[in-house]
């Protein structure tokens, strides 16, 4: 019920292949989100787009603790959700491009990633709006039986409104199996935690609804990982919410149309220090973990997946417009 | 067998919850209380609290969650207490129910079944007496639907738990003591089709739900003046069953929508238009609307009473497009 | 911030002519409703009617206050905080009436009551509503240089509702002197406490925003003043929210229409054991204070008001239907 | 001078809070962000933070707090930032702002200004392109524009914070960057009347917000081809100008309105019901509706294009009213 914060220091058995697997997914996501902004620069993708840069290290820790039978609720800002659940780059890509290949067939676009073979239920731009969808997942699976638990991803912003407090609330009284995940990036666009929170510390809101909470350093991958292992076992084990604060931060602005106004170089060169991939760099660089030479491979390795990614993507056909009202409704109405 | 649309709305209730392990009703009060309407009373002794499941006062939450359990491989049949309070889940029903399976390339489906009531006329005055249904029926991916009738209070509910998409039940509130006859094996109705509820030669009354007592009653009272309306119960509002409401028009030649909406922006010119639209070259006159005037409701019976339709301002408008004094 | 229950020892120095004010008030209500209730039985009385009865003190508590100043945001079940406030009975009968001398000239009811004169704003109905109309009432009047506050009444059953938490948040956030009462009756109609919130203690929520929070016990009507004083006086003096909940009980179903299932006849008869206006008549019974004999006065001059009330009401006329138009917007469009 | 429709609204804004002590804006991020599409960029530091308030993302409160700021005195303007978020807010502008003058007897006013974006064209997909005006035009009580233009853009709102009602306005987000002239002595501008922005004889294209843009480039090209066709820009969505709309059809004889909501149960219908109600023996053809394909607004570009009135779609229209081919 503490929502004191865990310590950053990571568990001591970081094992070599483990930690370049975390390295490895949070370089996916960060060159392909910088691929993300290039290629959006040049018009290739549109709409909103909203990097999770800087923050790679909440979703990359996070999905370590899930099972593939275990739901994900995510928000407009998901791509490194979506990256770490296993989704390929190629897809996402696609998706962002408008192509038929993406993993929404070219309807959703970067905020509306789905991949239900991975039960990854998006993609939810409405703030708050994925809170109720995973409580009522979590609600299926204690019906049906399933083991499973649903992992909801929001942002600081969507602490305020109202969707947050009736979920946790309904979650927490019929004790469903909900890991409530707050990505606190300190802003919600250009408010800053404090001019939106009366009360900033958000892991101690859980307390009004009798949920457990915690929060943690979210630019540390390993104790991410360590938190949301300890909160997601609790989750399955006594089979109710678990409300898990992480403490990050974005390195690039809202949004593409954002000019990032409202926040001083020299606090996001602060946090830059705190990057999440530099951290467990250094931390791989003690002997026998990773050499130079490995994370060199590990660069080249991503970003050919990143490239290819692009060729995937480049390569998918324009649904045809015949096709607009497809999916509207199921093929076989009643 | 002698009933009353509330108890019929019950057993299709009670139907559903023995049939389909799936299935499960959850709202504000449908438990404990028995449903405001007393609609769900006995449910909740009969199938447990897992099944039947009383919600706090959150339509956001549990709407949503309705969502959820749906893509989760339940059947949820949501109850928000009446169309009033919908207000502060349509957020979940537009965004999410509706558009989910579209924007997802169609992976996800939502067969979710939300039942609320709506209407005016017991002196509930502005916040609780409102008739939104048009709003519903302008959101693709939703099937809406307003049972008027016994049959559809039974049957319409079955059809749309096996529906892979999200439908939303109208019953207005005033139907809910109506009493009738039901056939003993009534069940499962389609939810595609007007019908004609009483034929006539000379016009045409178009209406639903709450409203279709009262044009079938104007008809009466036409009818010993020597005008036949024919009454059309549109049962589907969306989508609109525009083959029959045309066809209709198409014999009468004079169309009159009957609609317990406010006028501007309603359900009713929307028919208007559709007709216009489609049989512009058969009309003897403009179509007309009888809706609710523009006014949020009051609670004093005159005045409630002067907002919405009735049967003789039914009566005057169909007397005006006919000619008559 | 705690939440730990007033004692329901009444402060010590109460005066005979204090203590006489609040009973009476307590009988007008009582009788007022009761009546209501007879006129709704005999058709005069119409749409919802909620019944305060067994709730008295918490309003005519509360109201001891407030200043002519102060605004007052309520319920649908808000007769008895009308009366409190000092609406006089006949205009709220005739508005019940749905009589043109009405309150609200017979277009709101029972649950729209409206007094502008007396800063008397509703009779909201949609539950929860009322909460972000009183935070712009008090940012109105610290914007204007006002010192009044707002008090807003809602039931436990609103605490669920999204509006609670986004109006309590706002109010801290922004400093706003509003008075936030829960009138705990432990249902929202036939739902029970501990069934629809995950915690039951509702005073305890306000840490969540930041928001100092204090319960007392709603049958007591000494205790609910003193209470409501402090909390009232700290929101004047700090300028910012409080949250103060009122543990109480309906005697009565939730409206006209409520069968009353859900509660035991056991349970309902306990709480009437501690019927607020047995209690202050209990208190006032000591020598000294009110005789027998100035009780049966006080019962008869309340009998008579409310006689009165009926009366004026059943004098009202009925507005016009070529009036129905009439206040849907103001007599001078822009 | 030379501006854009954002500078004209930001000017409008910046008037306002200079003119009148008891204005302020409040919304997400109207503030340090300078707001989402930069209309209220400066005003911040020109107004301080009292005036122009940052909210927390809580559209039911903080429109609530509007209408509770109203009514104790002070003229809100709300900027809610996109319609789509506004669904959050509804019940307080349907159950609160719209009622409270009339559900009281005319105790009390709710002078409040709500300012929203609106529409789709940006690739932003299904939750992000809403064009919901058509509901907030069916809600008797409240008054809904759509600044199609410079002088609007500047001018609607002062009159608006003079109204003693609630005034919704909706911005066409396409519309910000859109450049133009306009007047040095620009101010407010009636909120009563639909105005021809281009006359002509043949046909009367009715439209509002950002579709008027292309409504005026199918009337260019159409007039290339012999077709002369009028356009009328609603600018009030509530209540309709409707002599101004039936005077052009009564002239041209032949209507089509161009709108950006879906099709069924929107404005389009509306119009097209009362046009056919007041002109219906002067038309020389149904009136005709280009609308928004009835699905949630996809993201990739060649479907959102067609799923939206485009300039050859709605000259096709225009095409087909006049019989050609
Ligand atoms: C209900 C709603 N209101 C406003 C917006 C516009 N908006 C999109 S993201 C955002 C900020 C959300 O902040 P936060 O929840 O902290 O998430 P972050 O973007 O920081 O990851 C806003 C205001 C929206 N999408 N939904
Ligand atoms: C948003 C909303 N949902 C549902 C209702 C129907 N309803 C009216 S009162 C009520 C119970 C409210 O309980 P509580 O807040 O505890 O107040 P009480 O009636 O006990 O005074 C309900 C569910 C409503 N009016 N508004
Ligand atoms: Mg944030
Ligand atoms: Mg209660």
């Amino acid at each position: 019920m503490t929502s004191g914060i865990i310590p950053a220091a990571s568990p001591p058995g970081l094992e070599r292949e483990h930690g370049t697997a975390l390295l490895r997914m949070m370089l996916l996501i960060r060159r392909f989100e910088e691929k993300a902004a290039e290629l959006y620069g040049a018009g290739k993708i549109r709409g909103f787009l909203h990097l999770y840069i800087g923050e790679e290290a909440v979703a990359t820790g996070v999905m370590q603790a899930l099972t593939p039978d275990d739901n994900i609720v995510a928000t407009y800002r998901e791509h490194g959700h979506a990256l770490a659940r296993g989704v390929p780059a190629g897809p996402i890509m696609a998706e962002m491009f408008g192509r038929v290949n993406g993993c929404s067939r070219g309807r959703g676009g970067s905020m509306h990633l789905f991949d239900v073979s991975r039960r990854f239920f998006g993609g939810f731009a409405i703030v708050g709006g994925g809170l109720p969808i995973a409580v009522g997942l979590a609600l299926a699976d204690r019906m049906l039986g399933r083991a499973a638990i649903t992992a909801c991803f929001f942002g600081d912003g969507a602490v305020a409104e109202g969707a947050f407090h009736e979920s946790l609330n309904l979650a927490a009284l019929w004790r469903l199996p909900v890991l409530f995940l707050c990505e606190n990036n300190l802003y919600a666009m250009g408010t800053a935690l404090a001019r939106h929170q009366a009360e900033t510390d958000i892991a101690a809101k859980g307390a009004a609804y009798g949920v457990p909470s915690s929060a943690v350093d979210g630019m540390d991958v390993l104790a991410v990982e360590a938190a949301a292992r300890t909160a997601a076992d609790a989750v399955r084990r006594e089979g109710r919410p678990h409300l898990l604060e992480l403490r990050t931060y974005r390195f690039r602005a809202h949004s593409m149309y954002d000019p990032d106004l409202y926040r001083t170089r020299d606090e996001i060169e602060t946090w830059k220090r705190r990057d999440p991939i530099l951290l467990l760099q250094a931390r791989m660089a003690e002997p026998g973990m990773l050499g130079r030479e490995q994370l060199a491979a590990l660069e080249r390795e991503v970003e050919r997946e990143v490239a290819d990614a692009v060729t995937f993507a480049d390569a998918g056909q324009l649904e045809p417009v015949s096709e607009l009202l497809t999916h509207l409704h199921a093929a076989a109405a009643p | 067998m002698r009933t009353t649309y509330r108890e019929a709305a019950r057993a299709a209730l009670r139907e559903a919850l023995r049939t389909d392990p799936r299935v499960f009703l959850m709202g504000e009060d449908v438990g404990r209380y028995g449903g405001a309407y007393a609609v769900s009373r006995g449910l909740l002794e009969e199938f447990g609290p897992d099944r039947v499941r009383d919600t706090p006062l959150s339509e956001s939450a549990f709407v949503g969650a309705g969502i959820g359990a749906a893509l989760g491989g339940m059947r949820p049949i949501v109850e928000v207490m009446t169309v009033n309070f919908s207000l502060l889940a349509l957020d979940q029903i537009v965004n999410n129910a509706a558009t989910l399976r579209h924007m997802s390339g169609g992976q996800l489906g939502v067969p979710l079944v939300i039942r609320m009531a709506t209407g005016a006329g017991r002196q509930l005055a502005a916040q609780h007496s409102h008739s939104l249904e048009c709003w519903y029926a302008h959101v693709p991916g939703i099937r809406v639907v307003a049972p008027a009738t016994l049959e559809d209070a039974r049957g319409m509910l079955p059809t749309a738990l096996r529906s892979p998409d999200p439908v939303v039940i109208f019953e207005h509130a005033s139907l809910y003591p109506v009493e009738g006859d039901l056939a003993d094996g009534a069940g499962a109705v389609d939810l595609e089709r007007a019908v004609v509820r009483r034929p006539g030669r000379d016009l045409t009354l178009i209406t639903y739900g709450g409203s279709l007592g009262k044009a079938l009653a104007a008809a009466e009272t036409l009818a010993r003046e020597g005008v036949e309306a024919e009454v059309v119960d549109l049962r589907v509002l969306r989508p609109l069953d525009l083959p029959a409401i045309v066809g209709s028009v198409q014999r009468t030649h004079r169309a009159i929508i009957v609609d317990e909406g406010w006028r501007t922006g309603g359900l009713a010119g929307e028919i208007s238009a559709c007709i216009t639209e489609r049989a512009f070259y058969e009309l003897d006159a403009p179509v007309e609307r009888v809706c609710t005037a523009e006014v949020p409701i009051p609670y004093a019976k005159q005045l409630e009473d002067a907002a919405l339709p009735q049967v003789d301002t039914i009566v005057a408008a169909c007397r005006a497009i006919m000619g008559r004094p």
